[in-house]
């Protein structure tokens, strides 16, 4: 990765100067050398007034922040939700206004505000927008304009998706899956308002989230500064890169199953709806394919799960290695296995439906195309504790998110075989393991990702550090309430216990099960009111933080490296910076620092002895 | 930026000819497919038919009027391999509305 | 106190918990041990892997801690590692897929000796129907279901005359012998599924569904449904009762053939006209 | 100077590889807008995919007979039934706006401005053509008793898929043809020779522009080639 490298062995790499310019052949001798700007100076559109300064904003980090904090929001919903889910399950009937209709409300809403509006909105409209231009060193995403409407379509989502609390019926409680035909039958709360309203909000949120995805797209691939080659972003980039591309791919199927079922729902088509007999009638409806609509929902879950996964993976190894002091180990392995596993996830879908009726024989091919996959993400584990092994840890709260990074995700990894190796998955699926593993590895895990990488860039948005005491305790509580939450929660999957009752009565087996779900429920609400302690440390900090000045972490990225901490409009003032290596030269030996940035140039570290990587 | 240039236009201008061509053979290639159903051929022959007119054309008005033929190997790579996830999907679905045919058929009116 | 003291926490609490947990499986009433087979192996390879790592980490944690000074490794690749990592995670996940694949291919293929049992499923119960003597069920259409057809059976289809029709939902199985279980859903889907014989299968409105399983322990079970099904999903319950040969025999010697029912339709018809005309 | 000069690139797969290790850009030479308007056809290829996929699957997955497409869309031409004919008639219309398109694109770039935008007009009418022919034929089947939850020929599923997927593509069509008519007037003010700001994104515009919209124009060609073969030849 280093310019050394570059100019000697690589004669197509960027940087060297005379296989591109055809100047006969003569080497450079310059070694700052990068090559000149393709591309003229980016048209700024600067707002005046308040309205287009903060509202209406173009600026992607304002973007960011709006999108932050409308997820955030949604995310609260779904955490209050999921209290709600839980006293009902640890003490039923201690909450009376909690009926089987509500609960099932409930826990629709809130898998699908925590997938879709929290999880995919914070990371890709969240994090992407504050970080690809400051990471990749554009002034701003290459579409301002489109990237403002992509924030107010998201915005309008979620008036919507909120909207169907208070409609008559309530929001839809067909499960988040949205399985037809009962999503759209009476039988299932809201299946009138509630379930249109659903439909309509995803569709303005995959209309909204494409424009955004365009963005953060071209961005990156069109409109990177000087020397930024791929191979040299920070893997956040590569994360939110591929599963951007994933979510402009996977989101149309979402989008074409909503639309069918609006209009089975609406016009009384067939497209989901075979023959059904309820209450003793016959329906209007017939000869379609419930199994269809889990194909195409699928086509688009499986890789939203790695919409969620690869932004998380990317940001953690940013972390770790910042934090550790150490270069991220097998960086092109990292990237390849980002890349694979998103090329992959287009062809796993159907592990989410061993028992579902589908063509039996698709169980060989997805087991095995599922288990493949198992084998990139492993290495990119190894390589997180590798980057550990001979580094200098910081143990900051940070590193500690990592680390609970790396405990919950390698343990809903593992979980993941199980459910990805169809005669396992068999006993297995519809059960509690399967939540338990979900919430493990695409709940816990991208949170610890998302906690620590606001505990890191905190300091680059408000210019103030978070307090590091508070933070440990928030973590603490945090890991420790989380993982007793969902390791027990296996065992009850293993016992048997379906998902998705509202209530266990007295299955032998099951009622033995009900102190394990008592503690749960404790564990839960001791999490939900741990993040008190979060929002305290935010809001305090923003007025009496330590103020942080430049590049407190002492990282290499560009983020970093900006004139002015917070970032201005326009991030770069007068020039862009010139890139002339990854980002991840820790304790490079040689070197006077323990870090070298991505804008100093070979000749002021000559000493250094950066290795080809 | 002190060496900004001005970029040569890749796909700028091509000859009239070419594209008058290339609509030529558009409704050449058209008119044959309508004509696999004005002569009503069935089976492997119709299919076979179909889909290599289809395929012609949907390839020469990527290639020529969309330009992808002068574009650089870098776009058209990554615009033409997320196309396997839809072969697959294609070849998975077929398999699965098989399956269901199938069951239909056995269980609501077959039987045995 | 040291942040890896607590994580080695976790790991050694979790491997406690696995230890001394009493919240396992129900004991297994049917052949298909092989799937808790690979459920052990996954869990022992997996689980290994998960300490391993875990314990790798806090060893980390506690050796390389922020020391001043301290000197770091430079080496952002090591491609023989790579390999040796690749290729063993390759050669575990083989051995985790191959017995799960063989295992899988026992599960859709159902033997020949199998007994067809019809389970018809809808908002919120469970009812049965089983082939009668000429072993084959016979076609049916949820359409046709009416008060006087409550299976919705073809009447031209000469099979479905001698059906066993269960207006109930206990269902009785004899011990040893393979039962092919076909799904019928009238309305959303449904999944029927006993803990016990760790087989499950949704059931789909407008295909048929099925799956296979050999009962081998007398007793009594508890059915669940676990496919999320509308509200009341949590409480469609049924029962499987699994008994000797004799006493199965004599269950379903008392059950109702399908032209039973249809005889005892007319009869009802008979007297009512009997009854009408008496009064006139 | 010449550094990036594409003329001086590798080409082919060695060019691919070369412009993925290169900085800045990943695709040479090719303007923000036009590899905007590329990958977010790309996302469009998959929500038509996803329609025929479904289509493919409902069709071939249902046990009532499937209504026979030449009989259904056939018109009567003195009193002979023709199949297709309207169908036909609607591909080489719409091929003849994608060539039409072509050919403004190409002047767009020569900055010749009346047959850019002559050329960009008779796109639209053609477009406007091809959506008045299949109002026609949707008031056709509708009066026939199609509906998109029931159909006297056969299958449910044949009118809903029918309007389904001919009326997403329509939009497309019609999205296009206002497009067309709003860049005509762009192009006769001569708003790309001068650069005029944008109204709403406040950019400079340029004829990149007119391609941007051709390729929006012969995707919805593109896509009209597959329905045509699937819905209609099948």
């Amino acid at each position: 990765m280093s310019d050394e490298y570059n100019q000697k062995n690589a004669p197509l790499e960027a940087q060297s100067s005379d296989t591109i310019s055809g100047t006969s052949g003569t080497p450079s001798k310059d070694i700052d050398y990068v090559r000149p700007a393709e591309l003229p100076e980016q048209d700024l559109y600067h707002g005046h007034s308040f309205i287009t300064k903060w509202i209406f904003c173009q600026d992607a980090k304002i973007i960011g922040v709006q999108y932050f904090l409308t997820a955030v929001f949604t995310g609260i919903v779904g955490l209050v939700l999921s209290w709600l889910m839980r006293l009902q399950l640890g003490y039923p009937d201690l909450v009376p206004f909690i009926t089987a209709e509500h609960y099932y409300q409930f826990v629709t809403m809130h898998g699908m505000i925590m997938v879709v509006y929290f999880l995919t909105a914070l990371f890709l409209g969240g994090f992407g927008n504050y970080l690809i231009p400051l990471m990749v060193g554009a002034r701003d995403m290459v579409f301002p304009y489109v990237n403002m409407v992509s924030f107010w379509m998201f915005f309008i989502a979620v008036c919507v998706l909120m909207a169907s609390f208070f409609v008559p019926g309530g929001p839809t409680g067909a499960g988040w899956t949205l399985y037809p035909p009962q999503a759209i039958l009476p039988g299932t709360p809201g299946s009138n308002m509630g379930i249109i309203l659903m439909l309509v909000s995803l569709s303005l949120f995959v209309i909204g989230f494409t424009m955004g995805g365009l963005n953060y797209i071209i961005t990156i691939l069109q409109a990177r500064t000087r020397g930024m080659t791929l191979m040299r972003m920070p893997l956040t980039i590569w994360g939110i890169f591929t599963a951007t591309a994933l979510a402009m791919l996977a989101f149309p199927a979402l989008l074409v199953s909503c639309i069918m079922m609006t209009l089975d729902k609406m016009l009384e088509t067939s497209f989901f709806m075979p023959t059904i007999v309820q209450a003793g009638e016959v329906l209007d409806y017939g000869g379609g394919s419930p199994v269809l609509f889990q194909h195409l929902f699928w086509f688009f879950g499986h890789p939203e799960v790695y919409i969620v996964a690869l932004p998380a993976f990317g940001i953690v190894s940013d972390l770790i290695s910042v934090h550790a002091r150490k270069n991220i180990f097998g960086y092109r392995m990292m990237v390849w296995a980002i890349v694979g596993i998103g090329g992959l996830s287009f062809f796993v879908w159907a592990h989410h439906m061993y028992v579902s009726g589908m063509n039996p024989w698709f169980g060989f091919f997805f087991a095995t195309t599922t288990l493949i996959i198992a084998v990139p993400t492993a290495l990119k584990v190894y390589n997180w504790i590798i980057t550990l092994f001979r580094a200098n840890i910081r143990m900051n709260t940070v590193m500690l998110f990592c680390l609970g990074f790396i405990v919950t995700f390698v343990n809903g990894g593992i979980t993941g075989i199980f459910l990805g190796n169809v005669a396992v998955d068999i006993p297995l699926s519809d059960t509690y393991f399967v939540i338990a593993h979900f919430h493990m590895v695409m709940g816990i895990a991208p949170l610890m990702v998302i906690m620590g990488a606001v505990y890191h860039w905190f300091p680059l948005v408000t210019g103030r550090m978070l307090s590091e005491k508070l933070g440990k305790w928030h973590f603490w509580f945090t890991f420790l309430g989380a993982y007793s939450i969902y390791f027990p929660m296996h065992y009850l999957g293993f016992i048997g216990v379906p998902r998705r009752y509202f209530e266990m009565y007295d299955s032998p087996y099951v009622a033995s099960a009900t102190g394990l779900n008592e503690f749960i429920t404790l564990a839960a609400l001791i999490v939900g009111f741990s993040q008190l302690i979060f929002i305290y440390n935010i809001v305090s900090s923003l007025s009496i933080g330590k103020p942080a000045g430049k590049n407190p972490w002492k990282a290499n990225s560009l983020e970093w490296l900006t004139p002015e901490v917070p970032p201005a409009h326009g991030n770069w003032g007068e020039k862009l910076p010139v890139i002339h290596r990854w980002p991840y030269d820790f304790n490079v030996p040689g070197a006077k620092e323990d870090y070298i940035t991505q804008t100093t140039p070979p000749s002021e570290v000559i000493s250094a002895e950066v290795e080809k990587t | 930026m002190d060496e900004i240039q001005n970029k040569e236009q890749s796909t700028s201008t091509h000859k009239i000819g070419i594209y008058l061509w290339i609509w030529g053979l558009l409704f050449v290639l058209s008119f044959f497919s309508y004509m696999v159903d004005w002569f009503a051929f069935q089976g492997f022959l119709r299919w076979t038919l179909i889909l290599i007119f289809m395929f012609l054309k949907a390839g020469l008005i990527m290639a020529f009027f969309m330009h992808l033929y002068w574009e650089r190997y870098a776009l058209v790579n990554v615009l033409l391999w997320p196309m396997t996830a839809i072969a697959g999907f294609i070849i998975l679905m077929a398999a699965e509305a098989k399956y269901t045919v199938f069951t239909r058929l056995l269980y609501f009116f077959i039987g045995g | 106190m040291h942040p890896g003291i607590i994580f080695l926490g976790v790991v050694v609490g979790s491997v406690l918990f696995h230890i001394y947990t009493p919240w396992w499986w129900t004991d297994i009433a049917s052949n298909w041990g092989a799937m808790d087979d690979t459920i052990n192996l996954t869990f022992w390879i997996g689980g290994g892997v998960f300490i391993l790592v875990c314990l790798f980490m806090v060893y980390c944690v506690f050796k390389f801690s922020y020391k001043e000074g301290r000197k770091v490794e430079y080496k952002p690749e090591d491609h023989k590692l790579e390999k040796i990592l690749t290729i063993a995670t390759t050669v575990g996940v083989i051995a985790l897929l191959a017995p799960g694949l063989i295992v899988y291919n026992n599960y859709i293929n159902t033997p020949k000796n199998a007994l067809q049992v019809e389970v018809n499923a809808w908002q919120w119960g469970w009812q049965y129907r089983l082939p009668g003597e000429d072993g084959i069920l016979g076609t049916a259409q949820v359409a046709k279901i009416s008060d006087n057809n409550p299976f919705g059976i073809n009447l031209d289809d000469p099979n479905g005359k001698d059906d066993i029709l269960i207006e109930d939902d206990v269902l009785h199985l004899k011990t040893n012998r393979p039962v092919k279980i076909l799904l019928r859903s009238l309305d959303v889907l449904h999944n029927y599924y006993v803990p016990q014989f760790r087989a499950k299968m949704d059931a789909i409105p407008g295909i048929i569904t099925y799956y296979w399983f050999e009962p081998n322990k007398i007793g009594e079970y508890e059915v669940l449904c676990a496919e999320y099904c509308g509200v009341g999903h949590y409480a469609m319950r049924a029962k499987v009762i699994v008994e000797s040969e004799y006493n199965y025999k004599s269950w379903i010697n008392e059950q109702e053939t399908f032209s039973d029912l249809i005889a005892k339709q007319e009869n009802n018809k008979l007297k009512k006209i009997l009854i009408v005309k008496n009064n006139d | 100077m010449s550094d990036n000069s594409l003329n001086n690139l590798p080409g082919g797969f060695k060019g691919m590889s070369h412009d993925m290790g290169s900085d800045q850009t990943a695709f040479k030479g090719v303007q923000w807008g036009k590899v905007m308007m590329w990958i977010f056809l790309l996302s469009d290829t998959f929500i038509f995919s996803c329609f025929l996929i479904s289509y493919m699957k409902g069709r071939t997955s249902t046990v009532v007979d499937w209504p026979n497409t030449s009989e259904v869309f056939s018109l009567h031409v003195g009193g002979v039934p023709v199949p297709l004919l309207l169908i036909a008639i609607m591909t080489f219309v719409l091929i003849t706006s994608s060539g039409t398109m072509a050919l403004a694109v190409k002047y767009g770039y020569e900055k010749n401005r009346k047959m850019c935008g002559w050329l960009i007009l008779a796109t639209a009418i053609g477009g406007l053509t091809f959506v008045g022919m299949q109002v026609f034929e949707w008031s056709k089947l509708i009066h026939e008793g199609v509906r998109p939850w029931e159909n006297p020929f056969g299958a449910k599923q044949f009118g809903s898929f029918f309007f389904m997927i001919t009326g997403f593509h329509g939009t497309h069509v019609s999205i296009g043809v206002i497009f067309l008519f709003i860049y005509a007037r762009k192009v006769f003010r001569g708003d790309f020779d001068n650069g005029k700001r944008g109204f709403f994104t406040t950019m400079k515009s340029d004829y990149v522009a007119i391609e941007i919209l051709g390729l929006y124009w012969h995707f919805v060609d593109l896509v009209w080639v597959f329905i045509f073969a699937f819905f209609y030849l099948w």
